[in-house]
């Protein structure tokens, strides 16, 4: 589905969990361009991580 | 008429009820509440509350018993049970206090007496009929007994009459190794008395991990409770100095007391949710994750709907269903959510998935797990108390099971249960600080460890 | 030469420099680690644990001579320091054990002697020169005096002189009132010691919330324990039975002893840091958020990088430098996400900004606080402990900032620090449950109110 408006702040907030949001925020993705793959619009880790990044590099998993 | 129709009517005012009563009013709504006892229900006078007041005195002899271990000299003299009644109570009253005030100031009307459906909206007390718009049954749960064994509140007990126990019982045969058999256990070693649990499961607290439930076997047996798992009870005989009780096979235990903690039953025989035709499941009312029940504008909150029977997640229903009832939307918690604390010496706590249910859920390969040992963790160390933190997670997922073993773990679980709801993967935790000496350090370790960067853990 | 030439070499194995070599070595770095004393520095040997044993003693200690109150027959008949010094040092002992095994089973190279800085990259150990790829300073802290102020040892003394004391002083006047100052004031009072603190500023640990400062002075004086706050120190004369404390004005206090808690600065002198160019100010080493200096390839943590002086910190900064070095990318933590816990009785535990710091961030009508009393909260009743959670959040924004006060309330930093450094609002955490009844409910409770919902509180 298409959004032609970016959502609200408040909206955002409500469709993605905080630790996803803080992932959002350390990898400078604005999550209001995100389209939240999870039930009821749930923005995930997945589409987080899958969304152009201006810091690209995840911190490895390391063993 | 104001004063019998409500737009919130409840039937109940433990902590289901109370809860669903505050809130309502909170959202502006006319909210009468049934009460035949006292406000507050089993949790604040006869469950949550005095138990963990009984686990605090108890806590307190156990460390004056030890105190020469920590360089203090003191003298444990014994119990005084009388006191600890008085100090159960003062906690009580004290509270009791608090939410009478606050249901007062809340301008919810009280009425007092017992409480009957008498129609699809209607509760009747003591000839009254009183109306809701919405109805919101909570009238909680009961200590259930086992087929042919009678509480006789002398001999053969059951928790209400444990928490009222003017002595200290020199011996006591605990049916049950379930959340309540285990803290009263554990209260009355640390007053000094022989325990012995009986229980037919093959382990304590069976809905926990199997390593808690080992851990806690385990420390029970070095503080000298016998626990005898997977044994039947097959019954037991009042004598003139106590109670002879019989384990399938024929065994025999004698003891001063045999404490009944079989379950808990809802309470919810002859009120009338049959006959105005609530759907019901071998006694308890089926209610969907919004907490209504099959007749419109009817809910049900708290012990009387199956699944965890815990203060809190009554709280929550009670909650949940003014919000709803209000037009708001709230958000339910499912089950797994919901913390679970038992307050033995040690505490166990958890949240979410099992080891087990989580392979049962996601497949061996897909789970991972690690367990952090308290001996890596200076401020239990400095406490003195052994056990771990568990981590169950998806591999490259969340962490979906969060479960802890030590003294004073259960406060562990406010973090676990964020951790938890939030769906927080190791990599999450791992780089945010826990203060040092504390023992939710453990907690940081444990996802430092899943993360693959053990600080203070071998590995 | 492989043996003195290394990937990483660390100067100094307090909490800054053992996280880092271990977590270096984990990466695969080879790791060489040089320490003058015993691994684990400060906090582990004169600091967080051997005070936190004292504090648990002290807490032993008040629990008996309480007793009473919880129907528990027990007498507290004094302090027998040989044994607390013993319970100390086996608690010491055993994660000295731990970590030195540790060291050795992560194959560092562990070099013992005093070291200094000889060339950018070069540290020399008796005569010996050690090189790394990399070089990591983390020489620590001490505690520090006021001009003038001789420290005896006997009579005026600082923390490490205070740990290792044979007996309970009569009396003690503690000069300082931060942290260190009033975790001793609070086992001295525990111990039966007549205590006086002494601090310019004109609150106790200044640092944290205004609310919290209040509270523990008021918890203090309850106790017995003055606080002379917004009183600069003027001298101190040693006499024959004690010393004698002239504060500025003239005013006189006699005591036993001493304890000079004015604060710990950077073990940086002499160690041929200025004589190679590295930046520093005050003493302190200047790093960026990644721990480096102006030094390519050389890289400070823990106490002598300006900012929190806290083992956690140091533990932070080590994994985070070794992580750097390796060439991950790992996340730095502002010093505002770091928990802090005083460890006194009652207990006080912050993370984010107070309230003036808040207000000074964003404007005082975009900062919103809410304080929830633990009288409403059952398990702080059970422990007959006083306090309040006191949130501090941006108007429909993240909470910003949580204090705390109350006994044992710094296990609950745990889930304060995740609430902040995840930034969740009020109705992030509101819908989720906390178990009752735990003192961590009073975080939900002032979530709840924040929301909006309060459950158990007026409002
Ligand atoms: C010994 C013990 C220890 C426990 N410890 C804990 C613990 O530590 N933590 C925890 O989370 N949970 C604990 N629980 C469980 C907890 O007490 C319950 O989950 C909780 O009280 C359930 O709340 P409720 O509102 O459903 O029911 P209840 O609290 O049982 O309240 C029901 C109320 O309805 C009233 N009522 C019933 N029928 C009628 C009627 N016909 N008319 C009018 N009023 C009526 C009752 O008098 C009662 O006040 C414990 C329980 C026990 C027994
Ligand atoms: C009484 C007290 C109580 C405290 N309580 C707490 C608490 O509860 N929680 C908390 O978080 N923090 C607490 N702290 C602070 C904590 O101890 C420090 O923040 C922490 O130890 C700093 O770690 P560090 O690695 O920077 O330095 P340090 O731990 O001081 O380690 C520095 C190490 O470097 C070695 N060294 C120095 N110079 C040389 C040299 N030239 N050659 C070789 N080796 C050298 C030293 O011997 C030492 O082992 C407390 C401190 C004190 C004094």
């Amino acid at each position: 589905p298409d959004r032609a408006e970016p959502l609200s702040p408040a909206a955002v907030r409500v469709l993605a969990k905080p630790p996803v949001r803080k992932l959002a925020k350390d990898l400078g993705v604005d999550l209001a361009t995100l389209i939240g793959s999870g039930p009821g619009g749930v923005i995930t880790r997945a589409d987080v991580e899958g969304a152009p990044s201006p810091h690209r590099a995840m911190p490895e998993r390391y063993a | 008429m104001a004063d019998t129709d409500f737009d919130v009517l409840v039937l109940g005012a433990g902590s289901g009820g109370y809860a669903c009563a505050l809130r309502a009013a909170q959202l502006g709504l006319r909210v009468g509440l049934v009460e035949k006892d006292r406000l507050g229900g089993t949790c604040l006078h006869i469950g949550c509350i005095p138990t963990k007041a009984l686990l605090h005195a108890a806590e307190v002899a156990d460390s004056a018993r030890e105190a020469g271990q920590f360089g203090v000299r003191a003298s444990f003299e014994g119990i005084d049970m009388p006191g600890v009644l008085a100090y159960q109570d003062g906690v009580v009253n004290r509270l009791f206090k608090g939410l009478t005030g606050l249901v007062r100031s809340r301008g919810i009307t009280v009425i007092e007496g017992a409480g009957r459906l008498t129609g699809p909206r209607e509760v009747t007390v003591d000839g009254t009929a009183y109306t809701g718009r919405s109805v919101v049954l909570a009238t909680g749960s009961y200590s259930r007994t086992l087929p042919g064994l009678e509480i006789d509140g002398e001999r053969v007990i059951t928790s209400e009459h444990a928490l009222r126990l003017d002595h200290v019982p020199s011996s006591v045969v605990v049916l049950g190794g379930g959340v309540i058999g285990c803290e009263f256990a554990s209260v009355w070693r640390s007053f000094g008395a022989e325990v012995t649990i009986v229980e037919a499961l093959p382990r304590l607290i069976a809905g926990e991990d199997a390593a808690s439930s080992a851990a806690l076997e385990r420390a029970f047996r070095k503080r000298g409770i016998t626990s005898r798992t997977g044994t039947p009870f097959s019954e037991a005989k009042v004598t003139d100095h106590g109670v002879v009780v019989t384990l399938e096979g024929g065994e025999t235990i004698e003891a001063e007391l045999l404490l009944v903690a079989v379950g808990r039953g809802p309470r919810t025989a002859d009120l009338g949710y049959e006959e105005q035709g609530i759907a019901m499941e071998r006694g308890f009312v089926l209610a969907d994750d919004r907490g209504r029940t099959n007749l419109e504008g009817v809910y049900a909150v708290g012990d009387i709907v199956p699944g965890l029977q815990l203060a809190h997640r009554g709280f929550a229903h009670g909650i949940l269903v003014a919000e709803q009832i209000a037009g708001l939307d709230p958000r339910p918690v499912p089950d797994s959510g919901i913390p679970r604390v038992t307050y033995t010496h040690p505490e166990v706590a958890s949240v979410g998935l099992t080891e087990a249910a989580a392979i049962e859920a996601y497949g061996a390969e897909a789970v991972q797990t690690v367990t952090y040992d308290l001996g890596g963790n200076g401020k239990s160390q400095i406490l003195r108390t052994q056990g771990f933190v568990k981590l169950v997670a998806q591999v490259d997922g969340p962490v979906v099971g969060l479960h802890l073993v030590g003294d004073r773990v259960g406060e562990l679980i406010g973090e676990a249960q964020l951790i938890y709801n939030w769906e927080g993967h190791a990599d999450d935790v791992a780089p945010l600080l826990h203060a040092h000496p504390t023992q939710n350090e453990a907690l940081g370790e444990a996802h430092l460890a899943l993360a693959g960067k053990a600080l203070h853990a071998h590995g």
